[in-house]
């Protein structure tokens, strides 16, 4: 649609400039011990699998992988589940305070998790929460709910209102207006929320390591942030857990963006 | 309206309210009242009012980690909005493979930051990272300990975060992208519109919603970096990358100093509060008022 | 008995009771499962074999360590060892476990505790006082710098699990080849470094004096310790109760190690080093000295991780001429919780770590020094580590690091103040003293006041 | 009975009063049609109908109950949107049944009547289509069918054929003309073009302002606007309008603007007024000639400025002692642009308004 060349540097660059810094990760991956600190770095690897036996052995990393995937994947869901009706709300029904609502929770988006964490933890102490996963999801959920409900009522503020009205005139209730007609044509919106709380959730290191001491339920980047010996440094170990760890992910992101293709071609609503 | 839809908006929005109410604001309200209490820890603490809050104004180390943050706020955000923005609309446009390029994109976004932040000391190291290999290829001799001068190991906490986070900004701008009309490029084309023109003056505009939820999360999150610096320099050399929120963290969890601790927070809280009221007032403030027509 | 001052364990309002219906409240919001509820208020009941959790880090030599607790296990058949896994890295622990403590989690019954936290520990009242278990008798069979590192007032906090100090590793081959015996002052080192260095211009020009860890981080305090206290420097004068940074040798030590170390000998690039880059240059064989820890002699002289394999020699640190070498004391102790609701059984675990036997186990399997000074006469401990023959005057040289409650706060000063130091060659070093000495006395200051 | 009556309604959009007291009624199986230009209330009007907006005023009854309180969904309505607002994610079978669906009808009965309705709009082969797969008036079919389907007492129409090109909406024209004389259901039409008014309407309502200025029959309404607005807004081109004064004399009424004097015969006591003032003087261009003036003919020379040839007839520009005025003749005059000529109207041709209302003048 437009030109070319253009196109095809811009996504050159973005390719290259995303991959080549995990490329060298993923090299070193394969190296050898001794190769990994050489002076000056050697590029090809050995091709020696010692890393990742160790990774996925040694560390039990699938294990973390697992963790993650549970944590990050509730999280996702709880996240969705509340936000969409409050973000429909917020962009559609006639709230008094709304402006006040959405300010409110940008605005408890911006206090540093840091200092949130002591009494979060002692929540959760009450709750029973400490070292399980759902005592990590509720924070989590809390964090991420703000941006999630900022992408959604911008995206249900894009949308049509005579669809709604259209709905309402078919005889469906507000939240069957939201489920059956509204939400199809969110779906680009939910997928880039869902895709931001995942991979945050995914991230999260610090909640993840002050309420998970239990090696059975930490996840992921507690997991590798482990790895780390008193003395040593096995950067081969987290090379090959972040590769490992990173396929997962990659395979959500392949996933959802066909989701955002698909409520592409869906949003085109108008004449 | 009637009074039904009335409360069925209210039970839409409650259950979010209420998740965020407990584990967002209450901890921030009790943070913020342990700022008021002395910033030692002694047999009992001692309400101090805005004891806290008067010493941070003389601290010369906050002063520094202050500026060292905001240099980092405003450098990193304008280039993750600037690259944001170009990957977008690389991912926005239709070819074969996009699916490939956007996942390939969202990479460094889906490495954990604690595991990114390692990656970059690894490649930004001063014998063996990849870095200096690149750049020098065998000359050992020319190789820069890139994070041993404080200008270098602030641009390279900079570049890290820039690195693992433009895609984000990506995808919330490429959200926004999706909402513009095909239509109004094509008219745009017709009145002979150049690439540039057209972003300017078409994409641009109606992009500004987006630009300004990516602006204001970014913002926020920048204000708040702290895995970054706690795994790449611990804040030197010389505290040339103490980050306000790594210098909290420190004398929170480290030191033990609480109420000192959280008054470094809730002022990071006020700091990030003031610039994005900033951002959202000069760029308007469309999101907060829009009503149904 | 528990000391009676304590951190505050949270915030001091609102009180309990009101938090108890507010989490309830909670509880009931988010439905969660009444099991969970019940916890807020009534204590778990207690199953007959008792669980020790124990906070520890992920172990370098995991197989040694789950043998070690395996085998009391079977020795104490009613307790299970669980063990939480925090960071390797000293503070990131520390921060862990301190957030633990401070929300007096009754739960948490044993800790590994590095050297320097017993006076905040103990005054925090966090740490059980171990005299009852720990008798005068049995302490003497330790280093003594090990056992004094678990002391606070005359109370014993930690039982040493091993030995760790700061020691001068070096290039054998190259010193014999110029003809050079170890240097024993600092200003010898840099002698002989500057003629190594000179006449191997050509065949390595990337060959740098000296390699040791001088990013803005724990590790750096140790490694001044090192330079001030050789040169009868001290980081607190003697009875603790000022900081002594401004004193005529500590400021020519730190300006030694400005002007000599960093920007001669071992190239600001070290100002990025923590232990693991500062070992990968000695071991690719890019340096003539390593000042490094005891664990550094093995993966040097391993042919997986290192090219100088069998060339490596292991030394005390130097001094400088009008002083006596000084080597920073780390590594762990075994402490129990003070909210433990099993101290005895806690103590027998310790008991059992820190014994002869077991002790020995980790020396030969996990390459731990020991803490008891018998181990360094077993004829089985000093064939898996012949190197403990030379390393063991050394330990009696270790010095620790200042012991004071509010000694993370201390560090945090000293680090500031050196990196900056070291980092901006332009600054003052007395201005930068003064400025570190000022504060270090504000905070030494108010934990008198503290103190009860 | 299914009809619709609106009492007072009134609504003001904050500090913005949108619609004034509007009262209109449409009876069982009328096609009233709201006109008006844009910005006129009423669209908000239809809203208010279909009860997707509260009235601040007045009250709504439809089949003689009052449905204030009722939800657009229980109005027993359908409504025809201008974007079609079809589900873009629904087929069209889905985008027909959905209403349906919701309301728990029997799947036979949505069968039933879903084949009924494609057959009835000649949808059927494109029932399996999504919206973004049809053509304009392929989709406003089916908008139409999603409202039929539902067999409604009343339909409401939002501008439904705005967004066709001419040829299509034409011919949408008729067959929506067809449809309601087929159902026979009450249809309320909302559009700002006169040809759809005149040629669907039962009633024209037409609103400027919020309120409704005139209601009637199309024929009445083009004959006797009630004022010089609906006179301008209805007819095409629109009639031409002299704004001057007039004074009363005792047989006749003499109306000036600038040079140009008109004398119309007329009653003193018919106007209910002062003797003289500002008046709006009409004439419709199709009642402007240019053959030989009968009896009772006004005439006047002036030039011609323009001259459009439409084909069956044409539109004469011409300036008349300083005013412009519009004619429309059957083409072939014999003067072209520039030239001088003489236009005539007949007397009784003209409309009067004083106080912006028709002050009627005696028929011939």
């Amino acid at each position: 649609m437009t030109n070319r060349p253009a196109l095809l540097g811009g996504m050159l660059l973005a390719v290259l400039g995303s991959l080549c810094p995990f490329l060298w990760f993923v090299l070193t991956s394969f190296k050898s011990q001794i190769q990994v600190e050489a002076i000056p770095p050697t590029w090809w690897p050995d091709g020696s699998l010692a890393f990742y036996t160790s990774a996925l052995v040694e560390h039990r990393l699938f294990h973390y992988v697992r963790n993650s995937v549970v944590v990050a994947g509730a999280t996702t869901i709880i996240v969705l589940a509340v936000a969409t009706p409050a973000a429909y709300a917020l962009a559609r029904l006639r709230l008094p305070g709304k402006a006040w609502i959405l300010g409110g929770l940008l605005c408890v988006a911006m206090f540093p998790p840091i200092v949130m964490a002591g009494p979060v933890w002692q929540i959760l102490e009450r709750l029973g929460g400490l070292n399980t996963h759902w005592g990590l999801v509720l924070p989590y959920v809390s964090l991420s709910l703000p941006l999630a409900v900022w992408i959604l009522t911008v995206f249900f503020q894009e949308l049509p209102f005579e669809l709604e009205e259209a709905a309402r005139i078919d005889g469906c209730t507000t939240w069957q207006t939201l489920s059956k007609v509204l939400l199809p044509l969110a779906t680009p919106g939910l997928f880039t929320a869902a895709i931001l709380t995942f991979i945050y959730a995914w991230n999260e290191f610090f909640f993840a390591l002050l309420i998970l001491t239990n090696p059975d339920q930490q996840t992921l980047p507690v997991g590798i942030a482990l790895f780390q010996g008193e003395f040593t440094m096995p950067w081969g170990e987290i090379a090959a857990a972040s590769v490992v760890a990173t396929l997962p992910l990659i395979i959500v992101v392949l996933l959802f963006q066909r989701g955002i293709i698909n409520g592409l071609s869906a949003g085109a609503v108008k004449g | 309206m009637s009074p039904a839809r009335g409360t069925t908006g209210w039970g839409m929005v409650l259950p979010a309210l209420a998740f965020v109410a407990f584990f967002s604001l209450y901890p921030a309200i009790d943070s913020f009242l342990l700022s008021l209490y002395s910033e030692f820890p002694g047999p009992e603490p001692a309400f101090i009012g805005f004891g806290n809050y008067a010493e941070l104004v003389q601290d010369p180390v906050a002063h520094q980690a202050f500026i060292v943050t905001l240099g980092f706020v405003l450098l990193s955000t304008t280039l993750e909005l600037v690259l944001g923005t170009g990957l977008a609309l690389v991912i926005h446009e239709r070819f074969m493979g996009r699916g490939v390029v956007r996942a390939a994109v969202l990479i460094p976004w889906a490495i954990p930051t604690v595991v990114a932040s390692q990656m970059w000391r690894f490649l930004l190291n001063d014998q063996y990272g990849a870095v200096n290999a690149i750049l020098f290829g065998d000359r050992v001799d020319a190789y820069v300990p890139w994070l041993a001068d404080p200008w270098m190991a602030f641009g390279a906490i900079v570049l890290a975060d820039v690195w693992k986070t433009s895609s984000f900004a990506g995808l919330l701008i490429l959200a926004g992208l999706q909402v513009i009309p095909d239509e109004t490029y094509d008219a745009a084309r017709i009145d002979g519109a150049t690439a540039w023109q057209r972003f300017w003056h078409i994409t641009f505009p109606l992009l500004k919603p987006a630009l300004l939820t990516a602006l204001l999360f970014r913002t926020i999150d920048a204000f708040r970096v702290f895995d970054l610096v706690f795994v790449m320099t611990q804040g030197g050399p010389g505290d040339a990358t103490q980050v306000i929120q790594f210098y909290g963290y420190k004398t929170l969890f480290t030191e033990g100093r609480v109420g000192y601790g959280t008054t470094i927070s809730v002022t990071v809280f006020v700091a990030t509060a003031m610039l994005s009221l900033f951002y959202i007032r000069t760029a308007g403030s469309k999101l907060l008022q829009r009503e149904p027509a | 008995m528990i000391p009676t001052s304590s951190f505050p364990t949270q915030s001091p309002l609102p009180h309990r009771s009101s938090r108890a219906a507010w989490f309830f409240a909670a509880a009931l919001l988010f439905n969660v499962p009444t099991a969970y509820c019940q916890d807020v208020f009534a204590e778990p009941p207690v199953s007959p074999p008792v669980t020790l959790h124990f906070v520890t880090w992920k172990a370098d030599h995991p197989q040694a360590w789950n043998e070690a607790i395996q085998r009391f296990e079977e020795a104490h058949p009613r307790i299970r060892v669980k063990r939480e896994m925090a960071p390797h890295s000293s503070t990131a622990y520390h921060d862990l476990l301190t957030q633990k403590l401070r929300n007096r989690e009754s739960s948490l019954d044993l800790f590994l505790m590095d050297v320097i936290w017993p006076a905040e520990f103990a005054v925090a009242g966090w740490a059980l006082p171990l005299d009852t278990y720990f008798h005068q008798s049995e302490r003497e069979k330790f280093l003594p710098a090990t056992i004094a590192s678990g002391l606070y007032g005359d109370r014993s906090y930690g039982v040493p699990s091993r030995i760790d100090s700061g020691m001068l590793y070096y290039r054998k081959d190259l010193l014999e080849q110029y003809g050079f015996s170890p240097p024993s002052t600092w200003n010898e080192l840099a002698r002989q470094a500057r003629t190594i260095l000179e006449g191997e211009r050509i065949a390595q020009p990337l060959l740098r004096g000296y390699s040791g860890q001088f990013k803005q981080y724990e590790g750096l305090v140790c490694d001044m310790l090192e330079f001030v206290g050789s040169h009868n420097g001290s980081f607190l004068t003697e009875d603790g109760r000022r900081s002594n940074l401004t004193a005529p040798e500590s400021l020519r030590a730190v300006r030694f190690v400005r002007e000599q170390i960093i920007q001669r000998l071992a190239t600001p690039a070290a100002l990025t080093y923590q232990e693991p880059e500062s070992l990968a240059v000695f071991s690719q064989g890019k340096a003539v000295f390593h000042r490094n820890w005891p664990y550094a002699w093995g993966v040097a002289n391993n042919p997986r991780h290192s090219k100088i394999a069998g060339k490596v020699g292991v030394t005390t640190l130097p001094r400088f001429s009008e002083g006596r070498s000084t080597s920073a004391l780390g590594g762990w102790l075994y402490g129990i919780s003070a909210y433990s609701r099993h101290p005895d059984k806690a103590w027998a675990f310790i008991e059992f770590m820190t014994s002869p036997e077991i002790q020995k186990h980790f020396a030969i399997h996990a390459s731990l020094a020991p803490s008891r000074l018998a181990l360094y006469a077993d004829p089985e401990v000093l064939r898996a580590n012949p190197q403990y023959r030379e390393l063991f005057p050394i330990f009696q040289t270790a010095r620790s690091r200042p012991r004071t409650p509010v000694y993370p706060i201390v560090s945090h000063i000293l680090q500031r103040y050196f990196s900056r130091v070291l980092a901006f060659p332009g600054t003052d070093i007395r201005e930068e003293a003064e400025e570190a000495d000022a504060k270090i006395n504000r905070f030494l200051t108010l934990t008198k006041e503290a103190r009860p | 009975m299914t009809g619709l009556a609106l009492r007072h309604i009134g609504k003001t959009f904050g500090q913005t009063r949108v619609l004034h007291d509007v009262s209109l009624e449409a009876g069982d199986g009328e096609f009233v049609v709201l006109l008006g230009p844009s910005g006129c209330g009423k669209s908000t009007l239809l809203r208010i109908i279909a009860g997707l907006e509260r009235q601040t005023g007045g009250s709504v009854s439809i089949g003689g109950r009052c449905v204030d309180d009722v939800p657009p969904s229980e109005r027993d309505i359908a409504m025809v949107f201008q974007h079609y607002a079809l589900y873009p994610h629904f087929t069209v079978r889905e985008n027909l049944a959905f209403g349906l669906k919701i309301r728990r009808e029997p799947t036979p009965v949505i069968e039933e009547r879903l084949a009924e309705t494609a057959s009835l709009l000649d949808i059927d082969n494109l029932l399996d289509r999504r919206p973004k797969e049809l053509s304009g008036g392929q989709r406003q079919r089916v908008a139409m069918g999603r409202a039929i389907v539902r067999k409604p007492a009343l339909f409401l129409f939002d501008e439904p054929l705005s967004n066709l090109d001419a040829r299509l909406r034409a011919s949408m024209r008729v067959e929506l003309k067809k449809l309601h004389r087929r159902l026979g259901t009450t249809m309320v039409y909302v559009t700002h073009d006169q040809a759809e008014a005149m040629t669907l309407g039962h009633t024209i309502a037409i609103m400027n302002h919020g309120r409704i200025q005139q209601t009637g029959r199309p024929d009445r309404i083009y004959q006797e606007p009630g004022n010089p607005f609906v006179a301008g807004f209805i007819g095409n081109p629109p009639m031409n309008l002299f704004e001057g004064s007039y004074r009363l004399h005792p047989r006749d009424l003499e109306f000036r603007v600038g040079d140009l004097t008109v004398r119309i015969p007329f009653q003193a006591h018919d106007l209910v007024g002062t003797e003289s003032g500002t008046a709006t003087l009409g004439i419709r261009p199709e009642d402007v000639t240019f053959d030989p003036p009968g009896p009772r003919h006004v005439a006047i020379a002036g030039t011609i400025d323009l001259i459009e040839n439409l084909g069956g007839d044409a539109v004469v520009y011409l300036t008349v002692k300083g005013q412009s005025l519009a004619a429309r003749t059957v083409p072939g005059l014999r003067q072209h642009a520039g030239e001088s000529v003489t236009a005539h109207w007949p007397m009784n041709a003209l409309h009067l308004f004083i106080n912006e209302h028709r002050v009627p003048l005696p028929s011939s």
